[in-house]
């Protein structure tokens, strides 16, 4: 299930999009309870409603593309093909995960798969996402980089910078903005400027594109433009996604802190994944095809988190790892009491 | 006077100086929605053009709290946590910080950031920051890092108080401490006064925000091997009382800094440096540092927690330097 | 010189803004020259070229009217109306200069008409501004704040962040971005994206106006609008004032390191101030007229000089001055060598 | 060996780095016209692709080349001035310093930030920045800030090839000061070094950048009084060779630090702290810090220049310390 995209025949890349949009689903939904069991340590921002977007993206690069992703970190990775065992040991803090428990569920970013960090440092990520581009410019690869960001993170300077940088150099950067309406309890209105995110593209001189968020295919093909134009040196495109979140800002925290309006029960109405199903169904793909794949990703969700739980912790040691390539000397006082 | 704990402490210090002073403002990221309890009926109370919500661009609205307080405003910026800060650290270095000195005296910036330190729980190193001493290196910004309520409360309201700009930063490990406050809405404690949380003889452990309530609980269990420790929490980091520092040191001949932050340049450092610097004729051990080492903060609890200043650390350090004995430490 | 604006009559007003450009321009001409002589410490960066943007844009507010500025901070306190003396003492670090010495030819700012600092970080004026036009509004007063910055500054997260900020929360904030073709030794076509600064406003939803910048009355007629629009409560506008730096970045640094291109003569041979002063006496303003200004400037100008040259360097102690509203205590050791 | 500025050391740094790795690249704001002299010939030889002038925007490049260097490059970014690494802080201290631990060591990041600190010629407050310490307080990222054209050399080329994110500060003051500098392209100075500049029995001064030629010069200076003054130069900040002046302080017994930063979680303090921690056992005197005191910077020269580390204060303090006769002086 983490093949190379690109090596995915018609058929098969169908599935494997309606397969990566119930792996995050399925990931999640056992996360949110395990959670609430307190197995999992501090926050988590779940991606429930937004799978078209993050999987539509990721199925429109190859395994070598870039992606910078978000705090709301578990969409991203495995949209892009991560396998699930570390994402889930790295949420119970275990030495298997991804991060060998530094990050945990904000930062699940998994390099593999191309993933060069979920940054929980609100709209941090542009920045590397222009500089992986130019990395890879520079090398003469023909790889392009994928910078995820919240609709309120289009109100940083990072942002802002980083796509100048990106369009005044034409690196093959796409932006992609998931637009939910909300950041955290404030509406996309309240704090972001002008009616459309992507309206920001025409003052970069780069295409701005809108995209219907809950629709997978609708995505991939905005996406598959862009990543085009950014291989063939013509450089980035800014597209916002229209999309949802379903669970409050982070769940588990008490009371939803979302002001919902009327259009709440339209939008979950608009489920992604159900969407999908419908659409495949409908093109003749089989009921049993589809049910066999749920199947598939519960038995692989409930093996990620045996796995997890099997794991160790890390040894006290391994927090003075990593800080630089060479590990840091322990304090001896604070190894005596560790 | 009444029991309320750290949290109600910030959330009455905004509301009697919002409803004192008409030019008292508040802006921040969710503001509204009162996430942590610190804007309480706030928007009823003073409504939404006193209490705005911002986008997600600190750089902007804290800058713009400096343009507001420029023109008269007092604005109070609740910053959410200090990881946030460093995106705004362009308009707190060299407007707010420098304004007011680059325009000869011209401008005057009365206005408060507020930062949680968010440590101790999983947040992982994007989100765990303490970096109070960064901002100690800068001259123009007065620093307030309460550890009580108490002194939370008084020294906030003094804060939106003052005529020049004040950084808060609120430690997460204290929200939830309870202590009495006084109800009188001119209830003040001056920015740069420390205060003696505990009197003693034998060693002065300074303290800095969530690292007091730790001290004050090492200072009783030494009390078992017969140390006498003062606490002195310095409530201000700039100005930093040091006369307070320097008369206990001359009198205990002894020093501990305890502080959360990370060790290298911190806040324990200054101090640790101040004392050598002018109470040295009166000191008869080594002054140490218990802080939090300089390695980033994992997500990982049990590998997190032992990072940050411990009872057990302090206790230790104060035997070590009293002269009674101290477990065996590896290297 | 420094009368209200509002009250000059429509005859006054054409002249003053003449007069405004000729004490910009004769200020720097003699700053300059003394700067050469090494009578100035520090860098020199000029206005000239570019006088009608300034004169323009400040003829169109009010004096309570607010306004930041930048590091080539001579033209726009004086456009705002500020008094030469203690702007010339400001240049020789005097403590009768406009900052007491403190801050020097990039920081001439006088708040008592208005201006809220000239910045020399580049884009840092943006926030301030929103700022000022926060407070007008808290306040309940009408008046508005203005943003210059350069297109170089246009690429700064900051100016982004000021305009998001403005924008979404309608304050009455004008931003003008004097667009001088260059940041430096850059071109604004190799760090800008886009065509046009002016099509940044276009993703905040606000108006985006393209002015000849030589021209002070297009200027001021475009700001004016921007002015109306702003007390009316609708919001910030963004005009790009498109001018021309005659100087080097900062004079008298050895050789020039702006690439000028062949349009340079074009542009040094439509000098706003020649330019304006053609139409005043196409209009039937008498040349006397305006030569009695330029004397009269040129009185001004050596009466500021001969004032700064007579006025004292500041006291050591006032170094501790204004890092806070109370003096700071001056450590022992430094005071015994100062 | 040829006698070389510093500015001609960057330079040849650079260029011989860049000849040698193609994936070694440069960006920054107007670097290509080679302003200070750092880039001469840059453009010709290695190509505009690598040799980058930047939009103003040093969060956004900044943070770029921290993405290039996890795809594999070695970015040098010149951020001119240390002052512009306010608007950088962000992806600084929360990409660069921490993306390596946060993903639990998938990420690499070997890049080079350099940046002038220019002070002392009437730039004013927010063009004379030396805030080294600030970063020195974020653990993950290496710091240099060497004093003579030798140092620099060897320190940029090394930081260079090293594999973790190294800031540079370039001291202004140091710019025109000529050296021998080895001309052999693997000439590379360790990072985490420190260098004893001249050896001396009653006191150890230990100075940080610009520092380093006062201290040297106060250090003759005392030879009139018969006082030997050791002076060492760090070189490193962090990691901080804590060894070099542990051991010198031990022989010495006195120690003074020169900084040219602001006094207060300074370097200096950190350096002070340590001693007092490390080898109170040897201590003699008090530790003094001679840094610029917690002003910003004016304009104007003359009240300007007596802010920073001046010899005659260096010279005071260690007779102070030594215990020779001082000049008066007034509080
Ligand atoms: C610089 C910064 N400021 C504030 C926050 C706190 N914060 C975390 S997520 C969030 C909302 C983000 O909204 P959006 O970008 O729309 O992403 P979403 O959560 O909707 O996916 C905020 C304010 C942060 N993590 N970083
Ligand atoms: C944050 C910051 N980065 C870099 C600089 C150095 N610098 C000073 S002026 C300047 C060019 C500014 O260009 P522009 O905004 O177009 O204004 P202009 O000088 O053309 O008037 C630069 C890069 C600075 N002062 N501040
Ligand atoms: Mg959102
Ligand atoms: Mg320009």
């Amino acid at each position: 299930m983490h093949d190379a995209q690109s090596s995915i025949g018609d058929n098969d890349r169908r599935l494997e999009k309606y397969r990566r949009m119930q792996r995050i689903r399925q990931f999640e939904t056992k996360a949110e309870a395990i959670h609430a069991a307190g197995e999992i340590p501090g926050a988590l921002h779940t991606y429930a409603g937004m799978e078209a977007s993050g999987v539509g993206a990721c199925m429109a690069l190859r395994p070598d593309d870039y992606m910078v992703g978000t705090h709301r970190s578990h969409g991203h990775p495995i949209a892009k093909g991560a396998m699930l065992r570390p994402l889930m040991a790295e949420l119970l803090g275990k030495s298997t995960g991804i991060c060998r428990g530094k990050g945990g569920s904000m930062h699940l970013s998994d390099f593999s798969v191309g993933s060069l960090g979920e940054t929980s440092i609100v709209g941090s990520g542009g920045p590397v996402a222009a500089g992986a581009a130019l990395g890879a410019k520079l090398q003469g690869l023909d790889r392009v980089a994928l910078c995820f960001f919240g609709d309120g993170a289009s109100s940083e300077g990072a942002i802002h910078e980083g796509m100048n940088l990106a369009a005044v150099w034409k690196l093959p950067a796409i932006f992609v903005c998931e637009n939910n309406r909300f950041g955290m309890s404030t509406p996309t209105s309240d704090a972001v400027a002008g009616e459309h995110v992507a309206d920001r593209a025409h003052g970069y001189g780069i295409p701005g594109v809108i995209v219907d968020g809950q629709d997978v295919d609708a995505v991939e093909q905005a996406v598959r433009e862009a990543v085009d134009r950014a291989r063939a040196g013509k450089g980035p495109t800014l597209i916002e996604t229209k999309t949802y979140r379903y669970a409050d800002h982070a769940v588990n925290m008490g009371r939803d802190l979302t002001p919902r309006g009327p259009e709440h029960d339209e939008w979950v109405g608009r489920d992604p994944i159900r969407l999908y199903r419908a659409r495949l169904i409908e093109e003749g793909v089989g009921d049993d095809a589809l049910s066999a794949i749920d199947e598939a990703v519960r038995q692989e969700v409930a093996d990620a988190l045996q796995y997890a739980r099997d794991s160790a912790y890390p040894d006290f040691e391994e927090a003075f790892d990593h800080v630089f390539v060479d590990r840091l000397p322990i304090p001896a006082d604070v190894r005596a009491h560790a | 006077m009444a029991k309320i704990t750290f949290l109600e402490a910030i959330q009455q210090a905004q509301a009697e100086e919002l409803a004192r002073d008409p030019s008292v403002f508040m802006m921040g990221e969710d503001i509204r929605c009162n996430v942590f309890g610190t804007t309480t009926g706030f928007v009823e109370r003073f409504g939404e053009e006193r209490i705005r919500d911002t986008p997600i661009s600190e750089n902007g609205f804290i800058g713009a709290a400096g343009g507001a307080a420029m023109v008269g405003m007092r604005p109070i910026v609740d910053a959410t946590l200090s990881s946030f800060l460093y995106p705004a650290m362009d308009q707190i270095c060299s407007i707010i910080a420098k304004s007011r000195y680059i325009y000869g005296g011209q401008a005057r910036l009365p206005l408060v950031i507020r930062s949680c330190m968010f440590y101790g729980n999983s947040n992982a190193a994007q989100h765990s920051d303490r970096p109070y001493a960064m901002f100690m290196n800068m001259p123009g910004l007065k620093i307030i890092a309460p550890s009580d309520p108490r002194d939370m409360k008084g020294l906030l309201k003094a804060a939106i108080r003052d005529d020049d700009p004040v950084l808060c930063f609120e430690d997460g490990t204290c929200w939830m401490a309870k202590a009495e406050v006084p109800d009188d809405p001119d209830f003040l404690i001056p920015i740069g006064k420390g205060d003696v949380k505990r009197e003693g003889t034998d060693v002065t452990i300074i303290a800095i925000a969530g690292g007091v309530p730790t001290a004050l609980k090492a200072a009783k269990r030494l009390e078992a091997d017969d140390i006498s420790a003062e606490v002195i929490d310095p409530r201000t980091l700039v100005p930093l009382d040091r006369d307070l520092i320097l008369r206990s040191v001359r009198k205990t001949g002894r020093a501990i800094c305890v502080d959360p932050a990370h060790l290298t340049c911190s806040a324990a450092s200054e101090i640790s440096a101040t004392i050598v610097e002018q109470a040295f004729d009166a000191l008869r051990a080594p002054v140490i540092r218990v802080t939090t080492p300089d390695t980033h903060l994992p997500f990982s609890p049990h590998i997190e927690k032992p990072l940050y200043p411990t009872v057990e650390r302090i206790v230790d350090a104060a035997r070590r330097i009293v002269g009674a004995p101290v477990a065996p430490q590896t290297v």
